[in-house]
């Protein structure tokens, strides 16, 4: 808590006579002198997903207003980009932004790069990529709706997700040998080949996973509690969110079927065969929470399709493109985006001509999506704050960078 | 057995001292049982192992060692804490809770009080157990807190109502507030047990006075006063060490007493249920704790199943669906009793 | 809409707001405009039917160095399917930009972060305060000037 | 009143369906293991702490180039043409002393992008990943095999070797009328910079870095 209180919060009560005789219900209300609690919602708090600070004013148990306070986890990554001595050096600090979808992350960053590079790099390499992308929203998701569930209250959820989530991280580890932040995806290539029995092993996964998302709508996402709690809460129609430039689950949850791999392709996703979920408003209004949230479900089967056609296509061939040992970018800048998890990851990438990038802006997803909490969440309660922001899904680390 | 205290001692005021005594025997080996319990339960639900290394056997010491630790912490008040109410209050939440265990009949020789009004004072007792949740959230002087004193307050208030309502019909079936009758009533078989009476009355009621009594102890999906998600700890967040050990000590022993009223209402409480087969007292305290562990497992099983419900919707479940129905179950049960006469 | 016909119409409509621009050989086409007339230029590429830039993707402050700074609008349109580059620079000593914080909500944070990193002010923004940095923090940590402060609130800074 | 008695069916029906998977959960085995007793096997590529073979290492600083976090310190003392360092196992030559090669594996971001620029593979990931330690000083390797007198003596013995050098270039140069080249690096005082206590420069102990 960081104001402690020298008075206990709460006005006394002194209801003042009306003129107009025994107040209604209504005018009794009225009549009460209440008074607005600002209360400080992290940032050491169990759903704030790491180190944000929400400033809330509330009326009770409703709340007026959201102000979130965010920075407690700023890294410098721009800054850090301007000083590595190469292009290369900036991926592994790209990992660490959205630490649960790391590789996605990385092929942002490896993509414009490319891009300013005017590189084309093997179709195998491509194909690997999407894999590995592909995994990583699975493995996004799979946090995403694990701490949403236990936002809500439902704990056993979470630790289904992780079980699950942990397989991926088993294909992860014996494709590159590590878990988490992989620096993976290399300017022009990978580091390392798949390994030899990588397509049984994909396959065994998306086998393995299918019914268990089946068994995760039973336990959790048609609950009828689940449903109340989220259907209806934390509305955020279409127009608003692209006036607040959502993306990601958020924006589709918002009925918007905006998907830069399909919209935008890049890598070959052009070639590859899968559908946009969106929200349809099933149990509630179109754009709440539990819309964004079934997006993820969705887009997690999708995702198992992506993989498993991508598998069966994976051209043999090299795993690098012909690059230069120094890269150096003619001056120029670039946008590219790419579609995480959270959302449309860009990366604005200014080349002067040296081996360092002269400049570095991250659009993160999750940044971009938090900024709209507040458009989402006034006049909700306070355990709907926690549903709406766990349904944003944000990471703090992409969001303070 | 207060007769054969008597009978040992002849001391009436030491006889009582002792048989307020016993209770705790039981309540408080069975929270530290039930913790490790429930730790158990909820692992094997989402497929872990829990505690596996204190004391060998699947963990079976951590409870142990936790109390251990809890002794031994620092005890901390916060500065802007209102020192005495703070202090006091988790012995009201405990003394609030454990007073209900005089009216409970163990066993056909054992009720810490056999009072003809014993339904009742339960009832009532378990009451203080708000005073003392309120004392908490407002003494700690946390913002969190007082919201999970708040909340918990008129959830206990609005939750009284319908279990008391689902009581009321085992009253009119009966026609005794003594807990000891209630158990006389349902000896036999176990389909003389009230749940399978009246069909399909006293199973609603069953039904209301569980979820209700879910919502009186706090637990999932009715949690909210303590709502780690929502409210960090709720009422106990500022608390630690020994008077949070006191807090979860009587939260456990709440869950047990709600769960014995529900055997002994609805499921025979100290009855074998095979008639006169294994019956007497010795095996009445086993079919008694047997029976109320069952309900704890399904208070757990619930636990790790569902989410948790809005601080509204509590509100909604609790006077818009379980207060009209157990009206109805009221007056079902009341038409039938009367129809036989 | 290609990037000369925005161009041009953007000339037509705003005459010398639009100061230069590169629509060919570069990666993203780009039109510099005068740093006052964003929220103007910006507000009719929202609305105007044939443009409808409805999507702000991502507003870059930028130091060009030699106290030149900049701020880069990427636009994006979800029904045209047409981006375009918008860039204007001012100089550190009178970092006055235009606001399109009423134009796209999104801008919202991305300027409070500019001006939070370089110390771009946006006239306008309704709530300009530091976003990322701590609110005592002195000084714009991107500008290529910045040197980092030995203490900041008495704890050494490169500890 | 349709929706209220649908609602509450849902409610029981759906906490029911609920009930079922977890019940099912309870009897199904756990998929976690008892980690300090069990260990699971890392695969061949389990990328954890770093080693060096200094053996093979040539002192070419291209891993301390490469790496993002600096994280890696190298110092080096030529060696003079009398003294034969020997081959890698990959058949290099080696020309360097090395007397400093600290890794400071608190700061290592296990990102690998020293291993592949290594001439000799004598950097790389090993599979150990318990190497907790109390003292935080006690997580920065040092595998220079050199104790500071044999960095000392080969500092001396390259001064000395780079005077004469100079002192016969100087005399070529004299004789050739032109300039002689300085030596580039004087001798340091004995002592002082190979005194194995102190910390390389680049990483004295830090206090916790804040993050995640």
């Amino acid at each position: 808590m960081e104001e402690t209180m020298t008075q206990p919060p709460v006005t006394p009560v002194a209801p003042q006579a009306t003129p107009q005789g025994p107040a209604t219900v209504a005018g009794f209300a009225r009549a009460l002198k209440t008074e607005e609690m600002v209360i400080s919602m992290g940032p050491q708090h169990p759903s704030t997903h790491g180190v944000l600070r929400l400033e809330l004013v509330v009326d009770g148990e409703v709340v007026v207003d959201v102000i979130p306070h965010i920075g407690y986890l700023h890294r410098c990554f721009e800054k850090h980009c301007e000083h590595m001595t190469n292009y290369q050096q900036v991926i592994p600090y790209a990992d660490r932004m959205d630490y649960v979808a790391a590789m996605s992350n990385e092929l942002g960053y490896v993509v414009a790069a490319e891009r300013l590079l005017k590189i084309t790099v093997p179709e195998r390499v491509e194909y690997i990529r999407v894999i590995m992308a592909e995994f990583s929203r699975i493995v996004s998701h799979l946090i995403a709706i694990g701490t949403y569930g236990m936002d809500i209250g439902a704990f056993t959820p979470f630790l289904y997700c992780m079980r699950d989530r942990e397989r991926v991280l088993d294909i992860f580890e014996q494709t590159c040998g590590a878990r988490l932040l992989y620096n993976y995806m290399w300017i022009g290539g990978l580091s390392h080949d798949v390994p030899a029995n990588f397509a049984e092993k994909v396959n065994d996964f998306c086998r393995y996973f299918r019914p268990k998302i089946r068994e995760l709508n039973d336990l959790l996402s048609y609950n009828k509690i689940f449903i109340k709690r989220t259907a209806n809460v934390g509305v955020l129609p279409a127009a608003v969110a692209l006036n607040y430039g959502v993306s990601g689950p958020v924006l589709r949850g918002s009925g918007v079927a905006w998907d830069l791999r399909k919209n935008d392709p890049y890598s070959v996703y052009g070639k590859l065969d899968f559908e946009i979920p969106v929200g349809k408003g099933l149990k509630g209004t179109v754009g709440d929470c539990w819309d964004r949230y079934m997006v993820r479900v969705h887009e997690m089967e999708q995702s198992v399709n992506i993989i498993e056609q991508a598998v069966a296509k994976l051209p043999p061939g090299d795993i690098a493109a012909a690059i230069p040992k120094r890269i150096r970018p003619e001056a120029g800048d670039i946008y590219a985006r790419t579609e995480t998890p959270k959302g449309e990851l860009g990366y604005y990438i200014v080349a002067d001509g040296t081996a360092s990038p002269f400049r570095v802006k991250v659009k993160s997803p999750c940044f971009v999506n938090l900024s709209a909490l507040p458009a989402m969440s006034r006049g909700a309660m306070i355990a709907d704050i926690v549903a709406i922001l766990g349904s944003i899904d944000i990471v703090l680390g992409e969001v303070d960078r | 057995m207060k007769e054969l205290l008597l009978d040992a001692l002849h001391n009436e005021a030491l006889v009582y001292t002792l048989m307020a005594f016993v209770p705790l025997a039981w309540v408080v080996p069975f929270a530290l049982f039930a913790v490790w319990w429930e730790r158990k339960i909820s692992a094997h639900m989402q497929d872990r192992l829990g505690p596996m290394r204190t004391g060998g056997w699947h963990g079976w010491a951590q409870t142990i060692a936790d109390i251990l630790k809890l002794i031994q912490k620092e005890d901390i008040i916060p500065a802007a804490a209102d020192r005495k109410l703070y202090i006091l209050a988790p012995y009201l939440v405990f003394a609030g809770s454990y007073a209900a265990y005089a009216a409970i009949p163990f066993s056909a020789a054992y009720v810490g009080a056999g009072i003809n009004i014993g339904l009742f004072y339960v009832i009532s007792i378990s009451s203080l157990v708000v005073v003392g949740l309120l004392m908490a959230g407002w003494a700690s002087n946390n913002k969190w807190s007082l919201f999970g004193a708040m909340r918990s307050a008129a959830q206990i208030v609005s939750y009284e109502v319908p279990v008391a309502l689902a009581i009321l019909a085992v009253v009119m079936v009966s026609g005794s507030f003594d807990l000891q009758e209630i158990n006389r009533q349902q000896a036999g078989w176990f389909w003389h047990w009230f749940v399978f009476q009246k069909f399909p009355f006293l199973f609603g009621a069953l039904l209301i006075y569980f979820v209700a009594s879910l919502a009186e102890v706090n637990r999932t999906p009715f949690d909210i006063p303590e709502a780690e998600s929502e409210l960090v700890a709720g009422y106990h967040t500022e608390y630690g060490g020994m008077r949070f050990a006191l807090l979860f000590l009587s939260e456990y022993a709440n869950m047990f007493a709600v769960s014995a009223i529900a055997s002994t209402l609805f499921f025979g409480g100290w009855n074998s249920p095979f008639g006169e087969a294994l019956a007497g007292p010795v095996w009445g305290l086993f079919w008694f704790l047997t029976k109320g562990m069952a309900f704890i497992f399904v208070q757990m099983w619930l636990r790790w199943t569902l989410p948790r419900l809005r601080v509204d919707q509590l509100m909604y479940v609790g006077w818009k669906v379980l207060i009209p129905f157990s009206f109805v179950i009221v007056l079902g049960v009341g038409f039938w009793v009367m129809a036989l006469r | 809409m290609t990037a000369q016909t925005l161009s041009d119409m953007l000339r037509a409509r705003f005459g010398d707001a639009v100061t230069g621009g590169k629509l060919e050989g570069v990666h993203d086409p780009w039109i510099a405009i005068a740093p006052g007339r964003a929220r103007d230029i910006c507000a009719l590429l929202r609305d105007d039917p044939a443009t409808a830039f409805d999507v702000l993707m991502c507003l870059s402050g930028m130091d060009y160095g030699g106290g030149k700074l900049g701020v880069v609008y990427h636009l994006d349109s979800t029904t045209q399917h047409h981006r375009i580059v918008l860039k204007t620079e001012v100089t550190a000593a009178d970092p006055h930009v235009a606001s399109v914080e009423s134009v796209w909500k999104t801008a919202n944070w991305h300027e409070r972060e500019a001006f939070d990193l370089f110390g771009v002010v946006f006239d306008g923004h309704p709530d300009l305060r530091r976003i990322l940095m701590p609110d005592d923090w002195e000084g714009f940590p991107l500008r290529k000037d910045f040197r980092v402060p030995e203490f900041y609130n008495g704890m050494k800074v490169p500890y | 009143m349709v929706t209220y008695f649908r609602d509450i069916w849902d409610g029981l029906v759906t906490v029911l369906i609920g009930m079922k998977v977890t019940w099912r959960h309870l009897f199904t085995p756990a998929v976690t293991i008892q980690y300090p007793d069990v260990k699971l096997k890392l695969p061949e590529r389990a990328r954890n702490r770093l080693y060096v073979n200094m053996d093979d290492c040539i002192g070419c600083d291209q891993c301390s180039a490469a790496c993002p976090v600096d994280c890696i310190t190298i110092e080096t003392i030529k060696s003079t043409p009398d003294v034969d360092l020997g081959l890698t196992s990959v058949g290099t030559k080696k020309r360097l002393y090395v007397p400093v090669f600290d890794i400071d594996i608190a700061k290592c971001c296990y990102c690998a992008l020293c291993v592949y620029p290594c001439p000799t593979e004598c950097i790389k990931m090993t599979d150990v990943y318990e190497f907790s330690e109390f003292e935080r000083e006690n997580l920065i390797y040092r595998f220079a095999t050199m104790t500071p007198a044999e960095a000392d003596s080969a500092r001396t013995k390259l001064a000395t070797y780079e005077k004469e050098q100079a002192a016969k270039k100087a005399a070529a140069a004299a004789a050739a009328a032109k300039v002689a080249l300085p030596a580039p690096r004087p001798a340091p005082p004995a002592g002082a910079p190979a005194s194995p206590a102190q910390p390389p420069p680049a990483a004295p102990p830090t206090p916790p870095e804040q993050k995640g």
